[in-house]
């Protein structure tokens, strides 16, 4: 294990690293959980992970210039964490659930999901409307820490369908930030995890901040210690080397499959922007700081790697940038395009089965926005 | 075949029935597995139909609702039992933001064929937190439906068609008459059966409509049976869906007698008896001798046990309801 | 001295006062500290009070109202911030069964000095759970009182007033009007000030009657200006306390109009609007040419951003409800 | 540290214990915590703890009996959990501040309060109304877990009044259940007491069971180590075992008061009756269990150890069953003997300020009644 640095400036537990900030590998460690982790990539296998860290940053960076132009209502940026989303998104077997919050556009992207899909919900188009069973992959989810329960109920229902116990067993992941990690759903999902003994990764982004609040208002001990006290290993993992985020996700995902019940891993990262495109992170943090976490970049120790060991050439670094902004552009234009829903749609879809007082306000609505046809309004 | 059966043991019987219907169904909740629940209206379904499907959960509500909502998203329709009216709200939102609007979030892609049973009202000189009416709270909120049975026979037919329902809906219980018996047509088929979101003429009359469900069903049957010996024949609605709710009956009788009464355990205040006295008046107005006047608990919290029957309506405050429509 | 001031500047000056005047005032809540909350509300406090007064907690609302509730029976007398009107649910049990139960549990002995804030409604564009209009929820709860506010004056007036009572008090903050402006008389004494728990006639009038409250009151205000410019003059009532009521003075406006139109962006199924429209017809039966009508959000979720428009009432809706009431 | 039995038939880790089921007397032990725990009581301080137990038992009882002939609605015994709230109750400070769940009569008896208080809320005359502050204990809370939130911020306006810091400093207990353990505000407080160090003791009754729930159903690890995962110390206590209870919940306590943060105690214990009057414990455990637990009596090893060391003789345990015979019967006495609420009083106290509508309520309801004068109703 390495010495990361701590919350609140005391030095840190350890935490699993791959790859330090300057790019040489690790070969193994082993972490809080006992467990020995490493990767075994092939080259192109690290090449890819670096083009998909290097897409999400710059489809990341198009969605907030979006919202700087009045496209987008709001934007919640990921940057800084595209380590542990790609790392951990990467690390997902075909038949596996992911549960993300509103951040989470690295471990869609990697989940193979068109990046377009989030977006009509930070456009103000729809709630992020998509079929979670299809994508394998639940709606973005607001409400700070709901997610997790629902996470912990689909993973029971893994088990009722007797789909663990072997290598083609599913498993969940349920992503949440270190300021949920204080919710008592987050808590009781713990509880109900661990009772059921459910197919369940937790997968906590400890970016060091809920908006304004640094870590320290949240919890005065590690949050992967959290665990323990509910008798389920938790593993500190370094959020921004991808290749740890991998094996641990990986290995965590496995032990679920098999029956093994729940682990919480906590990726230890940064948030290098601001919470979302309305916040304003200089009135609550100092420039240095962030600085300092710019030296640890999750993207930088990758791009280092593949060119000490070799792996690639410039020529690759160019083509991923090039691939990168034609992605971001494609999604740019997608995004203008971007019809706006029919006013009618606000009655739609309330319920199943529909209700006579929605088919009331339906009609009642259509005809009041016909009395203005051929008005001014 | 119909059999004489309690409310309690008619959701029994029917929550049986819904567990053979469809595997898919499940049971979850606080001590309804060996325990049958507080009140036994899961009682031996654990027994027969394994503890996969009648699940003690850990006592928190909001991970029942929660990780229910998770089992939804994987396929299943859990039926969940909040053990009293009072300890529903450390759930409010799953209910009020998770489940209520995950169709609506969807556009109708992810479906919640959930149940929240919630055994309500007072009368049984309980504690503090076991007689809440908490109806309104759900009935404002979009995305749920909500509705409660007065009968034996109804219990048994609704909560089936609650389980069968894709619609998320929130199931009151009215405890206080758990033990009341009636016929069930146990064999009867769900197909043919009387829709869950209508409401019913209880009993007809022509002098004053007098709107009622859950536990003051009978308590406005009573008034009425009362008021009949005096000459006056009250028609008594049980409203059975409260959100949404079938008004077309009612305006038709309101029509008819010019004059409502609407009775409920909850509070007054932005009350149910509030909307459907609204919604009354817009539709008939022109035949209202009378505002429509609701009999209700106080708009106080629920008092004491010793306290109850002054605060619940009863037979004498519905008929001074009446009466006063009458003087109007 | 009058001064101008934007709703929320006059919200954040009034938390100033409040904290000057009694040592025990503490600020609660996510993000209040040097932030100064998201919309800035609390800028500065904790600057000049300290982070033992004004406290940036963990992120978790129940935690927030159930330490708060401990913090109350020590002396103190928490002032909550609710980050948005759709995470107040998360705390609804402690708010519902300890907030607003205790003075009556305790027969007065255990006060609960408490406001909790919520910048409620919608109009300002955003991802969902941030438009939520919770109103009907908390006023259906007997044991809490709930305010709103609507104009520059009455934010630095009333949540001054709110703090200082001994009720607790949910106030309700229109968070889109918070950039609006308005003259404050910012030393005026707090003991003349008008009564927190009364309605207000905004606007006088003699052909409507229209209800309004928080970020409504201005939609009504400028239907008002465009009907008088049709010749329609509305008498505009700022309800400002929506639990209790105040309506001895829209009793009588109504009797003087006997048409009356009510104004919220919650939906209208068992909302404010229908105890309104209740309480109204029973007051004013025989004073009134319509029945009184609801312009409200619709009854299904909030919309996502780019329908609200078409989702809010806004001034034509509210002409065309007027409209009506003349048409019945 | 001794063995106790686990939860679920395996074996539980171990616990603090000073006075085996036989009477012995251990002389010192050392926690989970680390702490070394004893107790140093005085001839006449044992027989006070055993008058105590008695006392508290035996009116326990009288209360069973009371709602078995309909003076109680119901009734929430502490039948096997007399040692863990005497010893406890006693560790308390005057100075110092307890929240109850509904189950605490042991710990209100030993602080000193009438016993009488709680019963007006059982027999559903009130809601258990009465002055936390006059009598340093908070009303009974129904409602699962809420009354540790409330016990924290408590604490946390212990700390801004510069009450904690030294032997005069003030230090709450939180009583709650195994099965509470489970709700998401026992874990947000938790938290809360955690980050912000407040003079807290949280003091978990496991007694093995949530109404017909077994402690599986709430953690597959011993409670106590819920602690470690928010950064504070926990300890099993035997909770049978009256001194230990005692010792460790005074520690705890102490801890707290100089300002050393919160801890969570398990007290190890059993539920020997119903979970009310109106739970049917037949239906969902089996008579042995009971059986075995009723050789680990709490009263009995006192007694037993009293005797052995000659403490006492026959005289005293005869008085003390004298004693609590005499308390029983005037409780019951005092119970028959209270008055019913007037109807009024439904209106009262609904907000310190009043409300219009609750006048004009409370006026209709008046006159209402006044209408029935001199009519059979
Ligand atoms: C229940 C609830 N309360 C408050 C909020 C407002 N809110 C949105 S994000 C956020 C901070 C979340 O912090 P964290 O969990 O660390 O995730 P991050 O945003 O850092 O990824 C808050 C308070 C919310 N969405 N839900
Ligand atoms: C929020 C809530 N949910 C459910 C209940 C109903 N209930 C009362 S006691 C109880 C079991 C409590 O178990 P535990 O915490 O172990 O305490 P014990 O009764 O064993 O002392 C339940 C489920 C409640 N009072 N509050
Ligand atoms: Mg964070
Ligand atoms: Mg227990």
């Amino acid at each position: 294990m390495t010495k990361g640095r701590g919350a609140g400036g005391e030095s840190a537990p350890e935490f699993v690293q791959l790859l330090t900030p300057d790019g040489e590998r690790i070969d193994k460690v082993t972490g809080a959980d006992g467990v020995e982790y490493t990767v075994d990539f092939t080259d192109d296998e690290y090449r890819g992970l670096y083009r998909d860290l290097v897409v999400v940053r710059k489809l990341d960076a198009e969605a907030t210039a979006l919202q700087r132009q009045g496209e987008l209502g709001i934007w919640a940026s990921l940057l800084g964490q595209e380590a542990a989303q790609v790392g951990s998104g990467r690390a997902l077997r075909q038949q596996d659930m992911a549960f993300p919050t509103y951040r989470e556009h690295g471990v869609l992207y990697c989940r193979g999901i068109d990046p377009i899909m989030p977006l009509s919900l930070f456009r103000g188009v729809d709630h992020g409307a998509w079929d979670p069973n299809q994508f394998r992959f639940n709606m973005y989810t607001i409400v700070i820490g709901a997610q997790t329960l629902h996470a912990t109920g689909y993973a029971m229902g893994i088990t009722k369908d007797g789909k663990v116990g072997n290598d083609d067993g599913e498993a969940v992941i349920a992503y949440f930030g270190d300021g949920a990690s204080a919710q008592g759903d987050v808590n009781e999902a713990f509880i109900w995890a661990s009772v059921f003994n459910a197919p369940i990764v937790f997968f906590c982004q400890n970016n060091q901040y809920a908006i304004s609040e640094p870590i320290e208002k949240q919890t005065r001990v590690p949050l992967y210690q959290r665990a323990s006290g509910f008798g389920f290993p938790g593993v500190r993992v370094d959020g921004n080397d991808v290749l740890a985020s991998y094996a641990v996700t990986r290995a965590a995902l496995d032990h679920a499959r098999h029956g093994q019940g729940p682990t919480l891993i906590e990726a230890y990262t940064y948030r290098m922007g601001a919470h979302t495109t309305t916040d304003d992170p200089t009135r609550y943090r100092m420039a240095g700081e962030v600085e300092s976490w710019q030296a640890r970049d999750p993207i930088a120790r990758v791009r280092a790697f593949i060119a000490k060991q070799q792996i690639a050439g410039d020529d690759f670094f160019t083509e991923v940038d090039e691939l990168a902004r034609r992605e971001s552009l494609a999604l740019r234009e997608r995004v203008l395009a971007m019809p706006d829903p029919d006013p009618l749609t606000i009655f739609e879809h309330v319920y199943p089965h529909g209700s006579p007082l929605i088919d009331s306000q339906r009609q009642g609505f259509a005809e009041y926005m016909d009395s203005f046809e051929g008005s001014s309004h | 075949m119909a059999e004489k059966l309690t409310i309690g043991k008619a959701l029994n019987l029917g929550l049986r029935r819904a567990l053979e219907a469809d595997p898919k169904v499940l049971i979850m909740g606080e001590d309804v597995g060996k325990l049958g629940g507080v009140f036994r209206i899961t009682d031996g379904l654990q027994k027969d139909f394994g503890e996969e499907r009648v699940i003690d959960t850990p006592l928190a509500e909001s991970g029942i609702i929660g990780t229910a909502v998770g089992l939804a998203i994987r396929g299943y329709r859990p039926v969940c039992e909040i053990q009293f009216d009072g300890f529903v709200y450390p759930a409010y939102d799953q209910i009020v933001s998770q489940v209520a609007k995950m169709h609506y979030r969807s556009q109708g892609r992810v479906k919640m064929p959930m149940v929240i049973r919630i055994p309500f009202g007072g009368g049984i000189g309980a504690v503090e937190h076991h007689s809440e009416s908490p109806e309104a709270y759900f009935a404002h909120t979009a995305g749920l439906k909500v509705v409660s049975c007065a009968t034996p026979e109804d219990a048994y037919v609704m909560i089936q068609q609650a389980v069968a329902s894709d619609d998320p809906i929130v199931f009151l219980e009215p405890k206080r008459r758990y033990y009341e018996k009636g016929d069930v047509e146990v064999d009867a088929d769900l197909a043919g059966a009387y829709p869950l979101h209508a409401s019913r003429v209880a009993r007809p009359g022509t002098d004053v409509t007098v709107l009622a469900y859950g536990p003051m069903v009978r308590t406005a049957l009573d008034a009425a049976n009362a008021a009949s010996a005096d000459g006056r024949e009250l028609e008594v609605i049980d409203l059975r869906t409260l959100s949404p709710l079938d008004l077309d009956p009612v305006f038709e009788s309101v029509r008819r007698t010019g004059r409502c009464v609407v009775v409920h355990e909850a509070p007054s205040n932005v009350g149910l008896g509030a909307e459907l006295a609204a919604r009354i008046t817009e539709q008939c107005f022109y035949s209202l001798e009378a505002p429509v006047l609701r009999v209700t608990g106080y708009d106080t919290p629920y008092p004491a046990a010793r306290l109850e029957e002054e605060f619940l309506p009863d037979l004498d405050r519905v008929l001074d309801a009446v009466d006063r429509t009458f003087g109007w």
